[in-house]
């Protein structure tokens, strides 16, 4: 079991690195959707003592949101606009992959260093979450269009949801509850408002929505 | 009972996205906001009617505090909606400054939303847990966006774009520091109860101290950007000057309030671990960092709207340090929350008023409103000052408690660099307000304008409607009672919320 | 004799002889230039005469220009009445009394400048601008000399200063008196519109400092203004004077001992008037400058030689009762 | 108590009253004149009498304990000697108000004004009634920002506006630091650090003493004017009405002379050093304000610059006072302290009477110029004459009041020069040196301000058709006039009034303070019989002249012009003329630009010279040092470029700088 774990784990870290190097669309919408599989089928193997309704719920509700209905959304989105071309980053691929391995080396250092007090999490939990996390935060830092933003929002969702999993065991409604609310945002919100951006600017680059400022 | 003020508006949001008639609507806003407020005074005379509800939800002094400037203020800024929605809703207007034609939302959704908003605030300030916590923070993000975009346009887009996307994130990183109190609980003391306030407040000892310690840091970034602490604080400005002046208005007076409150009570579990200091002295840089960075953005702050915003994020910076000082700052900081959020909120509606009179948002465009809008120009200026920290307004007493726990603490760096930027920000807007509300001559940009066809010439005095100068009178009248006298009730709940936040 | 009648009595001499100051220094200088000169009650002849004189005033001037004579020469007499030229009390004696003569010169001076201005003459303004700018900075060196003799001899009113019984130039303080002696000295001769500062007959009005500021007055009120001046001289000429001769308490030897050194002094000056050229314009005010050095240099001195006298004297009512009685 | 409170209550009534009457200008004009003359003149009466009966009383409210504050109010003859300019020149400003707003054109602004200021008047009663800084601090502030709004009456025009943000911005820094002393005062004070800030509870020694003095210095050294903190002044006199002028330069920067001596009283005995600085402060001060008004040509801001001067010589008095006590020679100290008190009163007097008198002649005449002025005396006989006798009496020349107040701060200084230890004699010798000299030039000075406008031919048509302004504007400064001589030759009462006053600053027993008194009284009796003597010969004087001229024939013709045959009014004297050599003498500090087209041609057509002193201080410390804190701060602005990556980076940075910073 162990085994599937771990090796659940590592992917979930290999899509978060294909998200930071793929430069198409397409393939990142894949990577965020795959993570978002992937998540759903961890709590079902971390063995939690929960009533397995309750795990099924939690992996259908996530595979549903985060491995379905947000790609596609993203899909139509993408299409809307034919934004499908390389979008120009302000960190380049490469950059982004080494950026990326230092951010994996430092999430497991920390991982080492913090320790959960809860006994029995799989070692590399901890870890891949705040990777994954963190690996969203980047690309919304470095890419330029508001719908890779968003996906970066949605695999840093996704880094913290895998962190929830540790905790699922004492704090089932918690989790379930944060789980929901941000895939909430992420489908509706940032989808609706992607969707006024592309009515209001026939772009969605959100490197040019830096109309309010104050630096001269 | 303690779900009816949550439901009420909750329920009342739903029916006004139903209803298809704009006065009825209106009146439901009004009476709801009425009725909130009544509850909530109900509920400060006699808490022993609002049983908590289980380990969930419960009323003690902060939230009390909270809700009480919350739901009046949403009361003032109903009333004032009113005239405003009479103005502009429906109507297809040109923007100032560029000049393109845009729409704005739909009443219904924008009055649902304002409900929703009532109704979510509610429930921040009434949730003891931190899951239930971080829930209606999210929230009020989900429901305060499509507020913020009620002028349909681009700049208003760009700005409810940041702010979704600036407090998501911030949003996220707090359920991270959710998670991470979690993680900090010993394993076995279980149950969906154990991250409520009481319990973990009892049980701190226990606390695994690293990942309490990484909770409250995720904890108060998180929440930090909501409150709008600098340099969390990007999405705030641009939210501020693009929003219609009463969504500005609650924004700064009583949402930013809501995001403190969740650092409040992550910091009294830290209190009670033994962790008071350690939670301090981050809030005092983030404090003074706030201060500084509102200082240098106020200086040669060209768009009035702006300006204020910025005064916002300096006076969470206030709050911050006089509770990173502790003592009587506490005390002050608590009562100039109450004084910020009165003062703010009539600025910004007098703002509205400016803007609607003058049709810019440049402050160098604005000359001689104590002529040409004389009851706003008059409000403005006590209003500047009342902000500004000058008697007899609140916010005098409120820093002034601040800097003493300051001296009697000894920490001379934190007076001299709060006295400096506070001085700074005064040089900074008081020459602003002097530039519009005084002199009489119309300025040159109105003249030439093209709008200046359809408005009279800026010397000539202007009608202004009852109600937009009503509502910013009571908050202004409000404050400046609160500087002569504050009542014993109100004193007696700060001063139980300041034991709130334990000594340490 | 009774303290009050010696006042009064000092009082009236001066009142009497001070014409003759100007007709001794008249007369030296005529010996230098090797000329007969007028003779020594020649100011009293001019006052005379001015006095029955007709008047003829400038169709600009007003009532300030009328009352400044007046006023003048009333202030000037009353600073008379203060200084206790002949050793004991004056008529006006009191810890401070130099501060009110100090004020008296200050009314002469300021009736003088604003009557000159009340012509509206460019001449007349020019002499009322100088005069202000000298006596400015004449006044500094005139009270902190003072000062400075004070601190010497444990005294702050003019009978204190003025009436000690023995005076050796090398006994302590000595070199003090002497600094503050030449520090006043200056500001006598500007006061009084002397040479080196001013030339009291020259007729080129650009040159001229106090007979500028007059040019306009005539009969009556320029008899004032001469008498005034007569009465300016005698009162600063006695104050230095005062500090040299010593006193030996028989009143008639005092007075005649204090009358013969005001004819020294008379003398002094006509000496000076004549061997010096009168100085630059610019090089004036460097003079008094100096002289307030001088002032600044004794005081300092007398701080050093002189040990707090605090002592002597309890901390309460320090220098009471008035040290006249000394 | 109440009964000293009740003119405060009124005042505000009148002031509400008159707000309310906006709609009604006419109206608004008659209560507010009337209501807040009427109102003073009974907080005069009330004081008067508190004074005599030698009240002491106190009342003390609750009212915020979270911050210390209480609503404690108590009256005492240093409260009460206040209170008498307060309420005394408000009475007389208001009347000359009334006639001064008579020609405003908008009726709000006129109700607006009178609103604030009854605020101003009641708001420095209360400053002085005050026993706790809260409360003493509110009343600050709105004495501050009342005035503000005063100073700002005539806010179309530019400079007015920018003068305003100048007062506003020194006055607002000003109280911080008193916002600090307080604090440190009442953390040093017996109440402890959370206790209330009742002046009863305050108190300091050691480091935390100086500190404070240091910070009151500063504090209200802003509100009163010292160098080089007085910028504010020659901005905000000129550009108020000139009973608000005369009001705000008679008595509310006198507040800060008030609240120095009230801080004094809380910490224990000075060292030497404080006297020190006092004196040099108030040297400095004296000098450099007497020379920048020498070198102004507009009247009012002369007037502004003699008010930084007269806040010198206080400041030489309280420095004498502090040597005193700091050396025990309580003659001294008494005779410092005495002397800056009673010439806060005298300045009060003069200066009020100056600056309505320089209103009526720029408003007859149309220009604060004083170069454009001339001829005024016989045009406005009234204005004029009193005129004189407050510039003779600023001069400090005897038989008028500004004498007496500077005869005791030199009696203070000759006594320390003459028996005190050196240490306190060298700094008497400064003093001395210091307030001859600043007489000496305030009469040149004065004689220029008076000379120039009042004497002479008009310089311009304006100036010639100018006429004797009307009761109401003639009134007051009569009134001020005969109260300045009467002090000046009833200096003795006066000093025996204020003995008991002085002693208890300067913290001399009674028993000492009946010694010292009786040691000085005969001096000023003495005084006294002078100014008789003076204005008895004076009469005869003037008798005699009248009788011999009525003997001999009297004519009259033009003014001696040496030849010159066509004269005219401009060949006179200017103030600019007549004050350039001791400008250009003293052309370091003062740093005169002058501008002029050198005269080519054989036979010139036209020439031009004008000359400007800018104030040394605004120019070369203030407006670089705000500029460059100003500059430093908006480096910030980068910081707020749009980009919302960047943004989401500063959260993650800030974030991972806590992480690493807390738990690394």
């Amino acid at each position: 079991m162990t085994l599937w774990i771990e090796s659940f784990l590592v992917l979930l870290m290999i899509t978060s690195l294909w998200l930071l190097g793929s430069s198409r669309l397409l393939s990142c919408i894949a990577a965020v959707s795959v993570q978002g599989v992937l998540l759903a089928a961890l709590p079902l193997l971390l063995g939690i003592d929960a009533p397995p309704w309750r795990l099924f719920l939690q992996a259908g509700v996530s595979l549903g949101l985060k491995g379905i209905a947000f790609p596609l959304l993203l899909l139509r989105a993408v299409r809307s606009v034919d934004a499908r071309r390389e979008m120009e980053p302000l960190v380049g691929y490469s950059l982004s992959l080494l950026i990326g391995v230092a951010l994996l080396a430092g999430s497991l250092a920390a991982g080492v260093r913090m320790p959960l007090p809860a006994a029995g999490t799989p070692v590399l939990l901890v870890p891949a979450a705040m990777f994954t996390a963190l690996t969203g935060l980047f690309v919304i830092v470095g890419r330029r269009s508001a719908i890779v933003q968003a996906m970066g929002y949605l695999a840093m969702e996704n880094g913290i949801a895998a962190f929830g999993l540790a905790i699922a065991e004492q704090e089932p409604l918690l989790v379930e509850m944060g789980t929901l609310l941000d895939a909430f945002v992420a489908v509706f919100v940032m989808g609706i408002t992607i969707f006024h951006i592309n009515r209001e600017f026939d772009h969605i680059d959100a490197d040019r929505l830096s109309t309010l400022k104050d630096s001269p | 009972m303690i779900l009816l003020p949550v439901l009420l508006p909750a329920a009342a949001a739903v029916i006004a996205f139903i209803i298809r008639a704009h006065l009825p609507r209106r009146i439901l806003l009004v009476a709801v906001a009425g009725t909130h407020a009544a509850l909530v005074g109900w509920l400060w005379l006699e808490p022993s009617r609002f049983p908590p509800l289980g380990a969930w939800m419960a009323l003690d002094s902060l939230g009390a505090l909270f809700l009480g400037i919350t739901s009046l203020l949403f009361l003032v800024v109903s009333v004032y909606a009113v005239g405003f929605l009479r103005r502009e809703s429906g109507s297809t207007s040109a923007d100032p400054e560029e000049g393109f034609l845009f729409d704005n939302t739909p009443e219904a959704l924008f009055t649902a939303c304002l409900l929703g908003f009532l109704s979510t605030m509610t429930l921040v300030t009434v949730s003891r847990h931190f899951g239930l916590l971080w829930v209606a923070i999210e929230a009020t993000t989900l429901v305060s966006a499509p507020l913020i975009h009620y002028h349909r346009h681009h700049r208003s887009l760009e700005a409810t774009w940041k702010y979704i996307l600036l407090c998501s994130v911030g949003i996220a990183v707090a359920l991270l520091g959710t998670y991470f109190i979690a993680a900090a609980v010993p394993r076995g003391s279980g149950g969906i109860t154990s991250l409520t306030f009481d319990r973990l407040i009892e049980r701190a000892s226990q606390l695994d101290v690293r990942w309490l310690k990484a909770g409250f840091l995720l904890l108060l970034v998180g929440y930090g950007t909501k409150m709008g602490l600098a340099p969390l604080h990007a999405w705030l400005p641009d939210a501020h000057s693009e929003a219609p002046p009463l969504v500005s208005a609650l924004l700064s007076g009583a949402l930013l309030n809501c995001a403190f409150l969740a650092i409040l009570r992550i910091l009294s579990v830290c209190a009670a671990a033994g962790l008071g200091p350690f939670g301090r002295q981050i809030l005092l840089v983030f404090g003074l960092v706030s201060m500084a960075v509102a200082a240098g953005l106020i200086i040669g702050q060209g768009d009035y709207k702006r300006m204020l915003a910025y005064s916002s994020v300096e006076h969470m910076g206030i709050l911050a340090v006089g509770i990173g000082l502790g003592g009587t700052g506490d005390w002050g900081a608590l009562f100039h929350a109450v004084n910020h959020s009165l003062t703010k909120a009539a600025l910004f509606l007098l703002a509205g008023n400016i803007l609607a009179a003058y049709g810019t948002k440049k402050s160098a465009d604005v000359e001689g409103a104590l002529r040409r809008i004389p009851v706003t120009g008059a409000l403005w200026i006590a209003g500047f000052f009342a902000i500004l920290g000058a008697p007899p307004f609140g916010a005098f007493s409120s820093e002034l408690a601040i800097l003493r726990a300051a001296v009697s603490s000894g920490s001379w760096v934190v007076v001299v660099l709060y006295s400096l930027l506070l001085a700074a920000v005064f040089a900074g807007m008081i020459g602003v307000l002097v530039r519009m509300a005084q002199g009489g001559k119309p300025s040159a940009a109105r003249a030439a304008g093209g709008l200046a066809a359809d408005l009279p010439a800026a010397t000539a005095r202007r009608r202004e409607p009852v109600l937009a100068v009503a509502a910013p009178t009571v908050l202004l009248a409000l404050t400046g009672g609160l500087g002569i006298f504050v009542p014993g009730f109100l004193n007696r709940a700060i001063a139980q919320a300041a034991m709130l936040l334990g000594i340490s | 004799m009774e303290q009050p009648v010696l006042a009064v009595l000092q009082f009236c001499v001066a009142l009497v002889l001070a014409p003759l100051v100007p007709g001794i220094v008249n007369r030296v200088k005529a010996v230098f230039a090797g000329r007969r000169g007028a003779p020594l009650l020649q100011t009293w002849y001019d006052i005379a005469k001015l006095l029955g004189k007709a008047a003829v005033y400038s169709r600009t001037t007003g009532w300030v220009f009328r009352a400044g004579p007046v006023v003048g020469l009333a202030g000037v007499i009353v600073a008379l009445g203060v200084l206790p030229w002949a050793g004991s009390g004056a008529l006006l004696s009191f810890d401070g009394d130099l501060i009110l003569l100090a004020g008296l010169l200050g009314v002469m001076r300021f009736v003088t400048i604003i009557a000159a201005l009340d012509t509206g003459s460019a001449f007349e303004g020019m002499g009322a601008s100088r005069e202000a700018w000298f006596s400015s900075l004449g006044e500094p060196a005139l009270l902190l000399g003072l000062a400075a003799i004070a601190r010497t001899r444990g005294s702050i009113s003019l009978a204190g200063i003025l009436g000690v019984t023995s005076f050796a130039p090398g006994s302590a303080g000595g070199a003090v008196i002497l600094l503050v002696i030449g520090a006043l000295f200056v500001v006598f001769l500007a006061e009084n519109a002397r040479i080196p500062v001013d030339d009291p007959n020259t007729h080129l009005e650009l040159t001229m400092i106090h007979e500028v500021m007059v040019l306009d007055h005539g009969g009556v009120d320029f008899a004032y203004i001469q008498y005034g001046a007569t009465l300016k001289l005698w009162v600063l000429g006695g104050l230095i004077m005062s500090l040299l001769v010593p006193r030996t308490g028989q009143w008639y030897l005092d007075i005649a001992a204090a009358i013969g050194g005001l004819a020294v002094v008379a003398i002094a000056t006509g000496v000076v008037e004549s061997i010096m050229a009168r100085l630059r314009l610019v090089r004036v005010p460097q003079l008094l400058v100096a002289a307030l050095a001088m002032s600044a240099l004794g005081l300092a001195l007398a701080l050093m030689n002189n040990p707090p006298t605090a002592a002597l004297n309890p901390p309460s009512a320090a220098l009471n009762p008035p040290s006249v009685a000394r | 108590m109440l009964l000293l409170l009740l003119p405060l209550v009124a005042m505000l009534l009148v002031g509400l009253v008159t707000a309310s009457l906006a709609s009604a200008p006419r109206a608004a004009r008659a209560v507010g004149a009337i209501g807040t003359c009427a109102a003073s003149a009974g907080g005069l009466g009330v004081t008067i009498a508190a004074l005599v009966l030698g009240d002491s009383s106190s009342l003390s409210l609750p009212w915020n304990a979270a911050i210390g504050a209480s609503f404690a109010v108590a009256f005492d003859p240093l409260t009460g000697f206040f209170l008498l300019p307060i309420y005394g020149l408000s009475a007389v400003c208001a009347v000359f108000g009334a006639g001064y707003l008579s020609h405003a054109h908008h009726g709000r602004g006129v109700a607006a004004h009178w609103l604030f200021y009854s605020l101003l008047v009641s708001s420095m009663a209360l400053v002085v009634l005050a026993r706790n800084a809260v409360l003493f601090l509110v009343a600050w502030e709105i004495m501050s920002i009342s005035s503000w709004q005063l100073v700002t009456f005539e806010h179309e025009r530019e400079e007015t506006r920018q003068a305003g943000i100048t007062y506003l911005v020194a006055t607002q820094i000003g109280t911080a630091f008193l916002l600090v002393m307080f604090l440190l005062l009442g953390a040093g004070g017996s109440a402890g650090a959370a206790g209330s800030l009742d002046f009863a509870n305050l108190g300091a020694s050691g480091p935390a003493a100086s500190a404070a003095f240091l910070l009151a210095l500063v504090g209200f050294g802003t509100k009163a004017g010292i160098v080089p903190l007085h910028i504010w002044l020659p901005e905000a006199h000129p550009a108020a009405p000139s009973h608000v002028s005369a009001l705000m330069s008679g008595v509310m920067i006198k507040t800060g002379i008030y609240g120095i001596v009230r801080v004094l009283s809380f910490i224990g005995t000075p060292p030497l050093w404080w006297g020190w600085t006092l004196v040099s402060i108030g040297a400095v001060s004296g000098v450099m304000g007497v020379l920048f008004a020498l070198s102004q040509h507009d009247i009012k801001r002369l007037l502004a610059y003699h008010s930084v001067e007269n806040i010198g010589i206080i400041c030489l008095g309280l420095g004498v006072g502090l040597l005193g006590m700091s050396f025990g020679s309580t003659t001294v100290a008494f005779l410092g302290f005495a002397g800056a008190l009673l010439h806060v009163l005298n300045h009060a007097l003069f200066k009020g009477l100056l600056f309505m008198g320089a209103g009526a002649a720029s408003h007859a005449a149309g220009t604060r110029e004083i170069d454009r002025l001339g001829g005024l005396l016989r045009r406005m006989p009234l204005t004029g004459a009193a005129f004189l006798v407050g510039a003779a009496a600023i001069s400090g020349l005897p038989p008028l009041n500004g004498f007496i107040s500077e005869l005791l701060i030199f009696l203070g200084a000759y006594n320390a020069a003459a028996a005190g230890p050196a240490a306190q004699a060298a700094a008497a010798g400064i003093v001395v040196a210091a307030l001859a000299l600043i007489g000496g030039l305030a009469v040149a000075c004065f004689t220029k301000a008076f000379g120039i406008s009042f004497l002479g031919e008009p310089r311009t048509p304006a100036a010639a058709a100018a006429v004797e302004a009307g009761p109401s504007m003639t009134v007051p400064v009569i009134i001020l006039a005969a109260a300045c001589a009467a002090i000046g030759l009833l200096g003795s009462v006066a000093v025996f009034l204020l003995a008991p006053l002085a002693g208890a600053v300067a913290r001399v027993g009674p028993a000492d303070a009946a010694v010292i008194m009786a040691g000085t009284s005969p001096g000023l009796v003495k005084v006294t019989i002078g100014a008789g003597a003076l204005a008895a010969l004076v009469a005869g004087l003037a008798i005699l002249r009248a009788v011999l001229l009525s003997r001999s024939s009297v004519r009259s013709a033009g003014t001696w012009d040496c030849g010159y045959t066509h004269p005219d009014a401009r060949m006179q004297y200017t103030s600019s003329s007549f004050a350039q050599p001791l400008t250009g003498m003293f052309h370091f500090p003062l740093a005169t630009h002058r501008r002029w087209t050198p005269i080519s041609a054989l036979f010139p057509v036209k020439a031009e010279f004008s000359s400007h002193t800018p104030d040394l201080f605004a120019q070369g410390l203030f407006r670089p040092a705000f500029a460059g804190i100003g500059a430093l701060l908006s480096r910030l602005r980068w910081l707020q470029h749009g980009r919302l990556q960047l943004y989401v980076l500063y959260v993650a940075a800030t974030l991972l700088v806590l992480l690493i910073w807390k738990l690394g």
